[in-house]
């Protein structure tokens, strides 16, 4: 198993006859993933492209034994789908879906613990590992074969840094985005922990954000547990302080979450931090 | 969203969380006559109103017209109050302080709360302030206000009105879809009762479509923001003078963070967003241009949103808007060959790299 | 506690889930005008009803007379009928079965459907039976109807109906705490509409501290039960001549068991639970007494409740009610020798076991 | 460590100053029980019988490092009090009191099978293990040290056979009552499981009563599983089917239910099933 997933992972695709389902799952399959069932209600029976089964819950989809999913379909119908992937026990729930209700959000993210499901996202690209699989809306093109792990809380900066890496020569060994959303259902230090575990793995990228304290709970992490190289960068340094959390925001997360706070501590756990996305490659040894 | 204190006192009314007797005015002839010592507040969204001067006392109904007047269409701190709350005023014995907030480490609700109130929570020391994380599969339960209210010393009777409360704080919380429901001061009046002198009430916008009864404009947004709301943009005015166009959240923050370091200073955040559509180009380009820019910089990785898109998008926009203010574009991934054609056949300059772009137009809006 | 079909329809009637049109009467002269055809069905808590003759049908008002009067009073398998339902006829075009189940060994509701309803569900044979486990802690998900749905294949109209009524019964299931919501038939009207043509609910009588708007006298109790209910014992009235009280369900029951293992069959069940209180037994035995036993078996395994506390309420019963007939009592456990001591004492035999008071009240029991 | 508990057991009494809760937390501390706090709302600061610290919540009683609680409050507030020691993460729930509405029991259930945490009764006499600990109601001087286990469904009727093993000359592992309601923490399978881990335990006595399918499962478990003597005695076989769950009880639990039907499934299992409680010593070879 390479990070999450490898190339004998089956995917299935809830929302497959949807605009953004049909598309990405029809690029997913254009990179290689198996994508073996889709989930449309009312349109069991036929398939998509003239390949994939379509079914109608994933009940039905559980005689193609998948291992992971790709949620899309309109916020308020995000909860229930998670749910009827957690209910038949698939390992990954990723949710592509933005603009889910975050009250939703740390139910299935708790319901997922209690099973021992992991979930990606929401209102994250999801995951891609070169050559094996990709589950998401990464563009196919972007990615070479390589030993760089990448983690974003971010979608199209993430392109950005991943296509600066592979110009640069180097690869990738997994990309993985958390999602931007305030409740999602990785943490940095989730993936740390695989990132560190994959043999391929020599080099680690973290693309963080201001907000919450997952960067600095990551750095304190990366201290104590990770030998591996580790390259950080952060966006939002130049926002306003304008929208936050409130007092009790502040008293949760114990003063942290601007960009000075998470760059400090990155910096104190030895992780260098590029000033713009074009410099990790370069801060990359 | 951030809530107006009124809107959220009409909340936890609703919720059976006790608010002092008051009402809302926009003008000072809609007030009503004086009856009882009367608190006058600004509704603004800002803490500290009390030290700004927007919060005013009348113990006459003389008070109480010089007060609304003198309130109302003032400035605090840049923001104009536009509405008052006249609120009878509380026999203030005691000032606590309580809240749920949602902690994005833990995905869970938080519970805060401390037998000081009345000043800034982080001004308190952590040893007077109790947290307690809610599991949310299962909710709020009596010992956790047991703990609460131990923790905070509360007599027996005030303690049984106190966890009463915390029922009703978390049903807020909870159908309400907050990110926060804060309390600061839960007043413990003279005649022994709990009431909530503030209300501080944020929702998650995302929840919206489940509560369509309320009809809210976020107190906070500017009329460009408001109208670039209801295109579906995510859009923020600056004080900068780069109008900014990118794609995705982290990628646009990242051109304003590049832009600042290069000493450019942005007008505004606008995320495109995933799609793949000229209108959708031409109408970002319309609320840049109303934010009166002295140049604009595009920048987008294509993938979803295809460079070719955007160029021709981006030309029908500089056709149709007559731009003569100085573009910079930069395009890369899907289709950038065929966008950067395009551009160049309609001479607009643009570069294959965000940093070449962000040099770029740093330099040409130094000029303007 | 089982409910009446016309109780239940009620609660379900204000949960958004369609019952037919209809009222309750308790004489023929509350009968209203007839408006529609209509069905008259008796309220008693008997599956097979309309077999049993307990169902009629009115097609004009002499019709509708004719079946209240005749209905009202009469007895069905041994139930009177107080009450009668009069209800508009369906247009019924198709019967389903639904129901939400406590399922004892998985501790969680069960959700159970078919596409065949009408007929005892029992009878259907397990591959057209849906069934599907509903986790406590995060209630009913729309995916579970979708799949009972494709399972029944309903098409998407009335599809969309259950699904909604399944969000209303599981509300009902756990709001008003029941151990059962089954509705059988669930109609298919000719019009295409869902309505629930029946309504079996089972309430936990331990929740009734939390219903205490609904006042019910359950219908399967007798008048002595009743009276025992009100008082707070367990007591259940049986068809044997050997009255019975012991502490404990289990004891209660065993004891029961080795009795009619015996050949003595048991009058009653009592329970004294777990108290040590002389008042309580002597109440216990005005209990009996009133079901008019042959003979009356105490049986005590002393702990919490102890035998010499035991035994004086046996003395003073017997004093009080004048009791004659012959009383065998098993004492043994704490304050055992005082116990027999004071029934020696008084004239009353006891054992120290449980098999020679059983040999012992069979015996007596017979020769009365 | 003995069944569940053992001589280092430190439990604590939710409820200590109620009537049923002082009465048995004294009777548990003259066993030898090692009762190391009570909850009082109010009342803390105070000590029961002069030696037990009383302290307001659950959580300041976490110092005493409590491994196991009795909760003995009236049956509206058990749910909280459940919680408060599931949160607490203590590691076994006794729930004593009796009337609980199932719906908060299951909620219970769930909620602390999450959490990795034992619940016994509502509505049970507790657990025993003579010589080492005792946590619930039973009466102190039935037992004696002995090699058999037995768990009951019922309260007095559990005295009353146990009684009649230690006056046959033998005696008691340990004796565990499951509860007497609808719904229940623990389940024959669970308990038998920790009897045949349990090397003192040679023999097993089971008590059972109509309603469920607990008995048949455990027959099945047994066959399968457990070499160890089981032996037997099920109450009820004279009550009239008058109570019943309504038809779709009998689906859920595929018509069994009846004395008849535990009875059989045990003797298929070679259990032998006593007529009498005072037969099951006779039984035990």
């Amino acid at each position: 198993m390479s990070v999450y997933v490898d190339e004998n992972t089956k995917v299935i695709v809830q929302g497959i006859t949807g605009h953004q389902g049909s598309f990405h799952a029809g690029e997913m399959i254009k990179f290689g993933t198996k994508v073996v069932a889709g989930i449309s209600p009312g349109k069991g029976g036929t398939k998509f492209q003239d390949k994939v089964p379509i079914v109608n819950s994933v009940a039905d989809a559980m005689s193609f034994s998948p291992n992971a999913t790709m949620i899309s379909v309109a916020a308020p119908f995000v909860k229930d789908a998670a749910y009827e992937a957690i209910d038949a026990g698939i390992g990954i729930v990723y949710i592509l879906t933005e603009h889910v209700p975050f009250h939703d959000t740390m139910e299935i993210v708790h319901q997922a613990r209690r099973k021992g499901i992991t979930v990606m996202g929401p209102n994250g690209p999801g995951i891609t590992v070169p050559g094996k699989c990709k589950i998401g809306i990464m563009p196919n093109q972007i990615f070479r074969d390589g030993d760089v792990a990448v983690a974003s809380r971010s979608g199209t900066l993430t392109y950005e840094i991943v296509e600066a890496i592979t110009r640069s020569g180097m690869g990738e060994s997994a990309v993985i985005g958390l999602g931007g959303d305030p409740v999602v259902g990785l943490t940095f230090i989730d993936v740390l922990k695989k990132f560190n575990d994959d043999p391929k793995t020599k080099k680690i990228v973290l693309v963080g954000e201001i907000g919450g304290n997952n960067e600095e709970l990551a750095a304190a992490y990366i201290k104590a547990n990770i030998k591996k190289q580790v390259v950080a960068y952060i966006t939002g340094r130049s926002a306003p302080p304008g929208k936050r959390m409130g007092h009790a925001g502040a008293i949760i997360e114990k003063g942290v979450g601007t960009a000075e706070s998470k760059i400090k501590a990155f910096n104190e756990a030895g992780v260098k931090v590029a000033d713009y996305p074009v410099d990790v490659p370069k801060l990359l040894r | 969203m951030n809530l107006y204190e009124y809107m959220g006192k009409e909340i936890f009314r609703k919720n059976g969380i006790p608010v002092p007797d008051g009402y809302v005015i926009e003008s000072a002839s809609q007030l009503k006559p004086f009856k009882k010592p009367s608190v006058v507040k600004s509704q603004i969204l800002l803490g500290g109103r009390g030290k700004s001067g927007g919060i005013k006392f009348a113990k006459s109904d003389a008070d109480l017209k010089a007060a609304a007047s003198e309130l109302l269409g003032s400035k605090i701190r840049n923001l104009t109050v536009t509405k008052v709350l006249i609120e009878d005023m509380l026999n203030i014995k005691k000032e606590l302080y309580v809240s749920i907030a949602l902690s994005r480490s833990d995905r869970e609700p938080v519970l805060i709360a401390s037998n000081s109130g009345g000043v800034e929570i982080e001004s308190v020391p952590q040893n007077e302030i109790f947290t307690k994380k809610i599991d949310p599969l299962l909710g709020y339960s009596d010992f956790i206000g047991r703990e609460a209210s131990a923790f905070m010393k509360l007599d027996p009777e005030i303690g049984k009105q106190f966890r009463s409360l915390l029922v009703n704080l978390y049903n807020v919380f909870v159908n309400e879809d907050c990110e926060l429901v804060e309390i600061n001061p839960l007043v413990i009046t003279g005649e022994g009762n709990l009431i909530a002198a503030d209300a501080k009430v944020i929702m998650d916008s995302d929840s919206f479509f489940r509560h369509k009864d309320i009809v809210i404009t976020d107190p906070e947004k500017t009329p460009l923001e408001l109208e670039a709301q209801g295109k579906g943009y995510a859009f923020v005015e600056l004080d900068g003078k780069i109008g900014v166009i990118a794609n995705g959240a982290g990628l646009t923050m990242a051109t304003l963070d590049a832009l600042t370091l290069h000493n450019g200073k942005p007008r505004n955040f606008l995320d495109l967003g995933g799609t793949d559509n000229v209108d959708i180009v031409v109408e970002a380009f319309d609320l840049v241009l109303k934010a009166n820019p002295k140049a604009i910089l595009v920048n987008i990785f294509g993938g979803v949103t295809k460079c070719d898109t955007v160029a021709n998008g981006i030309v029908a926009a500089k056709n149709k808007f007559s731009i003569k203010k100085p573009m910079v574009v930069r395009l890369s991934g899907v289709h950038e060959e065929e966008g950067r054609q395009i551009l160049k056949d309609n001479g607009i300059e643009s570069y294959p790299t965000m940093m070449e772009a962000i040099e770029r137009v740093v330099k040409v809006s130094e000029v303007q």
